[in-house]
């Protein structure tokens, strides 16, 4: 199987401080991953590296089949190669309606020129329809996003990433402020999800990790320390003493 | 002694804790344990008054406190050493410590010399910045600092996190002193299980927000203990 | 535009109807087409002042939609200005000196009248040599185009070396000022080609109809600049209604979200940034004739401030709230330093609006910024029950400061 | 006198006995050997004084002969001096005057320039072939000498008849204009210069019009000529030593204008880091954009005219001018923070916008009582007049004295931060202060207290400003851009990075305005264009630090 996002031996310190340490990791195009970490593993600078919003000391960044370099791209070019991210705190835009977000993240070209002109089709409503629905979000879409709560914000971001179309999902700590039931469903929602595209998820929390069932990359001070199922990444000793409990 | 009850806590729409009541008295080591995420920093972040409660009271040797920015709570004599320490890297080590000056009236500000007892490696860098410590000795520089304020309420957030052994072992013992002095209350948030329960007195389990179980660790069985608080 | 965008945004309809049905009072209260219940001078302060509201709009347009606080604008409308002025100026002085040559007893060569032009345009700076600058000034159309050509290039290239570098924030409203500063200063010299703090003079009169009376070229003016205006609303109106202005908002709340959404932020920017130059630089192009004098006092830094204090006081992030503000502020300004008011009697002294005008107008922004962050447009909110979403006090902005996120991972 | 008129006389009648320079000079000479051995040494430096004024070649001889008696060493050194001067010119043995400019050396005195300048002045000589005489250098046409210039050379020369004038031909072809025609072309169609020439050559053909040269005439008149730059001097031996001592003290003289270049540019850089330094505290330290900065500097400058109305002795004046100066802006700065700037926190733009208002109010409150007419801050007479160093370097006591506060600033200002508990607490809220909170340091205290501090320092530089610039209620908003300016460039949140800034900026302003120095102006477009180009390379200015503001 060859990977989707391949990363090798990349680098990166600020202020001496070596955030990332010749960390590689690569995934396959339909693969649920769940990385685990201590604080200050550097789990977001892994996430930031990969989006383009910082850029490595070194090492290498290949995406797709074509193995296209991701180095050097700006953050919106890679989001247009299809890399998606969902950040800890939900960030959709308030001031506008459900619908508009939606529409805004929905897959068309994104130049100024083409975004004036654009219209929105019957077949885009329709899918911000159907997005909003499969998001529990069927009935707000004319609601101010900042009115919803907390939890409907996680979805309709979640449902944007998904109106981006991405080949590769990045997803920091989905589950913060969840209740059980929204766990739940963003659990199974993940699961489903990674069955047509890869789909990473940094969590804190393990019964989360769990409940997803998937392969489990451990980061420890920038490098991997131990990867493979929860089981086995669980009975590790050096997972066990720098993240588990040091006891 | 300080006291909460049903102390609650929200991050925007999100609630973070749901419901706390807690004693911590003074001469005792008061530990919260837990796994990541479950909101042991954000319920010392309440007591600081960092991030202001959303509900619930706070009561402090029997009166009750109310809403007050961080700086108030200095003053009723509760310091913090913060999860990263949080030591002022521009400033000496001089200058950090004499940051907690500003609680002690004028007559009284000098660094005590139990200070340098208690950390004697602080001496020798006087005049160093506190960015250029090691991790270890920027956290014997926060701990420290916090003392010079003289508490009545000690609030560590993970001392021991990315700490080498030896300086783990020397916190241990500063902790054991102050216990023994017997003026202040301690609360602990520690992951690190053996250092938090050789230390600990009363014993907090967090989970999901809310205290799972609580109770004097001396009544658990360690291997039981353990299990709950791992996963 | 079809009828479901009106229906949608009723307040366009409402707008232009507003403009129309004031373009033909002023129409009926003028003196060359009406009663003469105006005087001329005031047909063309309202003229100017709609020609305000224009780049007013440019202004929210660009920080009330996308967040950025330009202190340049204003740089590119006194371009537009100077650039329409040179023809005006050339145009009209060329008449004036064939005629006068036309009694020399031979009809004049070229060379005659273009030395003459030169001499009369720019003997008040002590050269008789006409600037390459003024190479097209013969042509109206030449110089209209560069009139929109010269203020959108600069446009384009000091917004890519702004926005390339990510400048943003007061960063770039600091950038922009100094560029309107350098702009000023420049043309404050004299031989910047363009009379130094002379300015250009006399743009009023029009060459071609020297015959036609003030009266009549005031209305025309006034037409053109509610033409503009009217044009320009409904332009803008249709873009920050669908998805372009949907992508603008987004810029302004989170530009590192709609980053990550594929948008090339920095590509809108200096869209918008070139978008608004351009009519800015149109607005200049209606305004000066009308003003009849344009100097380099007119690039000022300041001025531009004045623009982003009208947007502010009539409402950002809504296009009537800019036409309000601009307005409503340029108009009061009018009347408070026409000196017809008469002044208030406060004991020993006399309160003069004239000294005391700008104090009001400076505290009365202190009080919008503070108390009524949206300006007057926020009465027409409260009258349809429009209440913004409840953040409990979160701004609405990228979350400021990593404290809180820190504070989340907790 | 019975203050009857004595009569009355034309005024030409009434001429001064004006003797001429020939009699003048002849009555010096005479007099010159005994006023140079009188035996008052004020006399004799007095003849000195009258010789270099109006040297001669008559006063060469007894000047030399009264060096060796001379008892005043310095009289002396001026004779020998002046001897130098006098020889250089007059002495009618080539050698000597060779040896009196090389013994000149590379002085920069403007005497010394005086004297050589005319050993290398030189004419324009236009002719057929090399004339006689110390060539120069030979022009050539085109590069070192115009086309125009050249035949107006021979014009003059008479070699070459004059050209015809634009109007000379209009008003000949007028005076030939029969019936509407001028030799048959009719008047309507001479709208053109071809058309024009074409009508004058056969007007001339005719006869009826003097014969101007035409362009071909001209070009071969211009072609069979040279032109050469020929020395007043005949002497070659002479123009040389001239002329390399010349070079000698060119280049001296660039030297010493560089260190004067540099001397301006220092004071000028110490204005500039008076005027931001409070910005940069503002600014930089608090992320707070005020805009009404520039007004602050105003109300110093105005304190300063005030004190000087009750307090007539102008050292006593500026010495409570200053502590005055900054308690009134200290105050001022504190009331708008507690009133506006702490509502605005974390929203810079706001705040920009909300200063904006304060600043135009306040300027218009300044023009209402002050009124617009530039009001004056006079120094201490003390510091009147320049420190000179020599003919090139030279600075004002005023722009030393600026300098010597701003250096004052500078140590006060790290003195406060670095050895006093507020500076402790302020670097502590600037550097985390959620901690700084946390260690019981009242953030909200500290900020207004900041605030109050650099809108003081405003203040100070105000009456700084005010000594040597004119006080106008508009003078704060000329600074305000440049200051911002010099913080950004410097880099937000330090000290240094002001005074990197200012010294950058100041720099800068001197250098260009050195390589262009007919406009000031000019210089300072470039200056901004320079630094809008410079963000480019260091977004984060020069000395980039991490602070609170950083974020932005």
């Amino acid at each position: 199987m060859s990977a989707l996002l391949e990363v090798s031996g990349i680098s990166v310190s600020f202020d001496g401080f070596r955030a990332i340490n010749n960390l590689s990791f690569s995934i396959g195009p339909a693969e649920l991953r769940a990385i685990i970490g201590p604080n200050g593993a550097g789990k977001t600078t892994f996430m930031d590296i990969v989006t383009g919003k910082t850029r490595p000391d070194q090492g290498t960044i290949t995406f797709g089949e074509r193995a296209v370099s991701l180095l050097g791209m700006s953050e919106a070019r890679i989001a247009r190669e299809g890399i998606g991210r969902k950040f800890q705190r939900p960030t959709v835009f308030e001031d506008q309606s459900v619908q508009d977000n939606l529409l805004l993240a929905l897959k068309a070209a994104r130049s100024p020129w083409c975004v004036l002109i654009w219209k929105p089709k019957a077949s885009d409503l329709a899918r911000v329809q159907v997005l909003a629905h499969e998001v529990g979000l069927a009935d707000q879409l004319q609601r101010k996003s900042g009115e919803l709560s907390h939890g409907q914000k996680q979805w309709l971001e979640i449902a944007m990433l998904l109106a981006q179309e991405p080949r590769l999902l990045l997803v920091d700590e989905p589950a913060a402020g969840m209740t059980p039931s929204e766990r739940e469903q963003t659990t199974s929602l993940l699961v489903s999800l990674a069955k047509t595209r890869a789909v990473v998820v940094v969590e804190h929390d393990m019964d989360f990790v769990r409940r997803l069932n998937c392969r489990v990359t451990v980061l420890h001070e920038g490098a991997v320390l131990a990867e493979g199922s929860l089981d086995h990444v669980t009975r590790d000793q050096q997972v066990i003493s720098v993240y588990l409990g040091r006891g | 002694m300080l006291e909460t009850s049903g102390l609650t806590l929200h991050y925007g729409g999100s609630q973070i804790l749901h419901g706390i009541d807690f004693v911590a008295k003074p001469g005792e080591i008061t530990c919260i344990m837990g796994p990541n995420g479950v909101g042991k920093t954000s319920f010392l972040k309440a007591l600081a008054g960092t991030h202001p409660r959303s509900g619930g009271s706070v009561t402090m040797n029997g009166a009750a406190l109310p809403l007050c920015r961080p700086q108030d709570m200095a003053r009723r004599g509760l310091s913090s050493v913060p999860q990263g320490r949080m030591i002022f890297p521009l400033l000496t080590v001089r200058e950090n410590l004499e940051t907690a000056f500003a609680v002690l009236p004028k007559a009284e500000h000098q660094i005590p010399d139990e200070v340098f007892t208690l950390f004697p490696i602080l001496k020798d860098f006087l005049s160093r910045r506190g960015g250029d410590l090691s991790g270890g000795q920027q956290q014997q520089l926060a701990i420290a600092r916090a003392l010079i304020m003289r508490p009545k309420v000690l609030l560590l957030d993970e001392p021991t996190e990315g700490i080498q052994p030896s300086v783990i072992q020397q916190i241990g013992h500063v902790l054991e002193y102050l216990k023994a002095k017997g003026d202040m209350a301690i609360i602990l948030v520690e992951q690190y299980f053996e250092f938090a329960y050789g230390l600990a007195d009363q014993v907090y389990v967090f989970r999901r927000g809310a205290v799972s179980f609580s109770g004097k660790v001396s009544s658990f069985d360690k291997a039981v203990l353990r299990a709950a608080v791992s996963v | 535009m079809s009828r479901s965008f009106f229906a949608k945004h009723p307040s366009v309809l409402i707008f232009i109807a507003v403009l129309a049905i004031f373009t033909i009072m002023v129409t009926l209260a003028s003196d060359a087409y009406g009663f003469g219940w105006l005087s001329t001078s005031y047909i063309k302060t309202l003229g100017k002042t709609l020609s305000l509201c224009l780049v007013a709009l440019a202004m929210d347009l660009i920080w009330g939609y996308a967040g950025i606080l330009t202190l340049g604008h204003m740089a590119f409308f006194a371009l537009g200005g100077y650039l329409i002025g040179m023809w005006l100026m050339y145009a009209r002085t060329e008449e004036i000196v064939v005629q006068a040559l036309a009694h020399g007893g031979l009809p004049a060569t070229p060379e005659e009248i273009s030395q003459g032009i030169a001499s009369q345009i720019f003997g008040v700076v002590g050269t008789s040599d006409l600037p390459a600058i003024w190479s097209f000034a013969y042509s109206l159309p030449l110089q209209l185009a560069l009139a929109l050509a010269v203020p959108g290039l600069l446009a384009l290239v000091f917004g890519w070396l702004a926005f390339r570098s990510r400048v943003t924030g007061v960063y770039l409203s600091i950038l922009t000022q100094a560029m309107t500063l350098a702009l000023a200063l420049y043309l404050y010299q004299n031989d910047s080609g363009l009379r130094g703090n002379n300015g250009l003079s006399g743009l009023q009169n029009l060459p071609g109809l020297t015959e036609t009376s003030q009266d009549l070229v005031s209305i025309w003016f006034f037409w053109a600049s509610a033409l503009a205006l009217g044009l320009g609303y409904l332009t803008l109106a249709w873009a920050v209604s669908g998805k372009f202005g949907s992508v603008i908002r987004a810029i302004r709340d989170d530009e590192a979200r709609v980053r990550f959404l594929g948008y090339p932020v920095e590509l809108y920017k200096l869209f918008l940034f070139t978008l608004t130059a351009l009519i800015a630089a149109l607005a200049g192009v209606l305004y000066y004739p009308q003003a009849g004098i344009i100097n380099p006092a007119e690039l000022a830094p300041i001025a531009s401030i004045y623009l982003a204090v009208w947007v502010a006081i009539g409402g950002r992030g809504r296009l009537y709230g800019a036409v309000i503000g601009a307005a409503f502020v340029s108009l009061l300004s009018s009347v408070f330093t026409s000196g017809r008011l008469p002044n208030i009697p406060l004991g020993p002294v006399w309160l003069s609006w004239v000294d005391w005008w700008l104090v009001l107008l400076g505290a009365a922004f202190v009080a919008v910024t503070l108390f009524a962050p949206k300006g007057i447009s926020g009465v027409f909110d409260r009258y349809q029950r429009i209440a913004p979403p409840d953040r409990k006090g979160a701004p609405l902005g990228p979350a400021d400061g990593s404290l809180q996120k820190q504070e989340a991972q907790a | 006198m019975d203050g009857r008129a004595a009569g009355q006389a034309a005024k030409v009648d009434l001429t001064a006995l004006n003797p001429n320079a020939g009699v003048r000079g002849v009555i010096a000479a005479a007099l010159v050997p005994f006023t140079l051995s009188n035996p008052d040494p004020a006399r004799r430096a007095e003849a000195l004084t009258s010789i270099a004024r109006d040297p001669t070649a008559e006063t060469l001889a007894p000047l030399r002969a009264s060096i060796n008696r001379e008892p005043d060493p310095a009289i002396k050194a001026q004779k020998t001096r002046l001897e130098r001067f006098l020889t250089l010119r007059f002495d009618p043995d080539p050698a000597a005057r060779v040896a009196a400019i090389d013994a000149l050396g590379a002085d920069t005195a403007l005497d010394v320039r005086a004297a050589l300048n005319p050993l290398i002045a030189t004419t324009l000589v236009a002719a057929a072939s090399p004339p006689d005489g110390n060539i120069a250098r030979t022009l050539r046409l085109g590069r070192d000498i115009g086309e125009t210039a050249a035949y107006e050379l021979l014009v003059s020369a008479q070699l070459a008849p004059a050209r015809l004038t634009l109007e000379d031909q209009r008003v000949a072809l007028i005076a030939n204009i029969a019936d509407g025609k001028v030799v048959g072309v009719p008047v309507a169609d001479l709208n053109s210069q071809a058309a024009r020439d074409l009508v004058y050559t056969a007007l001339e053909e005719a006869g009826k019009v003097p014969t101007a040269a035409t362009d071909d005439e001209a070009r071969a008149a211009l072609a069979s000529h040279g032109f050469y730059e020929v020395f007043l001097e005949p002497d070659v031996t002479v123009t040389a030593a001239a002329h390399a001592a010349m070079d000698r003290i060119q280049a001296n003289v660039a030297v010493m204008q560089a260190a004067d270049l540099g001397l301006d540019a220092l004071s000028l850089a110490a204005i500039y880091f008076l005027a931001a330094i409070g910005l940069a505290i503002t600014f930089g330290v608090m992320g707070v954009i005020n805009m009404a900065h520039g007004e602050f500097i105003t109300i110093g400058a105005y304190t300063g005219f005030v004190v000087q109305l009750f307090v007539p002795d102008y050292t006593l004046s500026i010495l409570i001018a200053l502590p005055l100066a900054f308690a009134v802006t200290f105050a001022a700065g504190v009331a708008m923070e507690r009133l506006v700037i702490r509502h605005l926190y974390k929203r810079p733009l706001e705040t920009l916008l909300a200063t904006f208002g304060i600043s135009i109010a306040l300027q218009q409150i300044l023009k209402n009582v002050f009124g617009t007419q530039a009001r004056p801050l006079t120094a201490p007479g003390w510091l009147d007049g320049a420190l000179t160093f020599n003919d090139v370097v030279s600075i004002s006591y005023i722009r030393i004295a600026i300098f010597v506060l701003a250096l004052l600033f500078l140590c006060s200002f790290l003195y406060l931060m670095k050895r006093t508990r507020l500076g402790l607490e302020v670097r502590a809220v600037t550097q985390n202060p959620a901690m700084a909170a946390s260690m019981g340091i009242n953030p909200d205290r500290i900020n207004m207290l900041t605030f109050g501090l650099g809108s003081g320092i405003a203040g100070v530089a105000g009456v700084a400003i005010g000594l040597y610039a004119k006080v106008t209620s508009e003078m704060g908003a000329d600074y305000i851009v440049q200051s911002f300016m010099t913080v950004v460039v410097g880099g937000v949140g330090n000290v240094w990075g002001a005074l990197a800034g200012a010294s950058m900026i100041g720099g800068l302003q001197k250098l260009i305005e050195f390589l262009n120095p007919a406009n000031t102006l000019a210089a300072q477009t470039y200056m901004i264009l320079f630094i809008i180009l410079f963000i480019q390379v260091r977004p984060r200015g020069i000395i980039a630090l991490r602070g609170r503001a950083a974020g932005d």
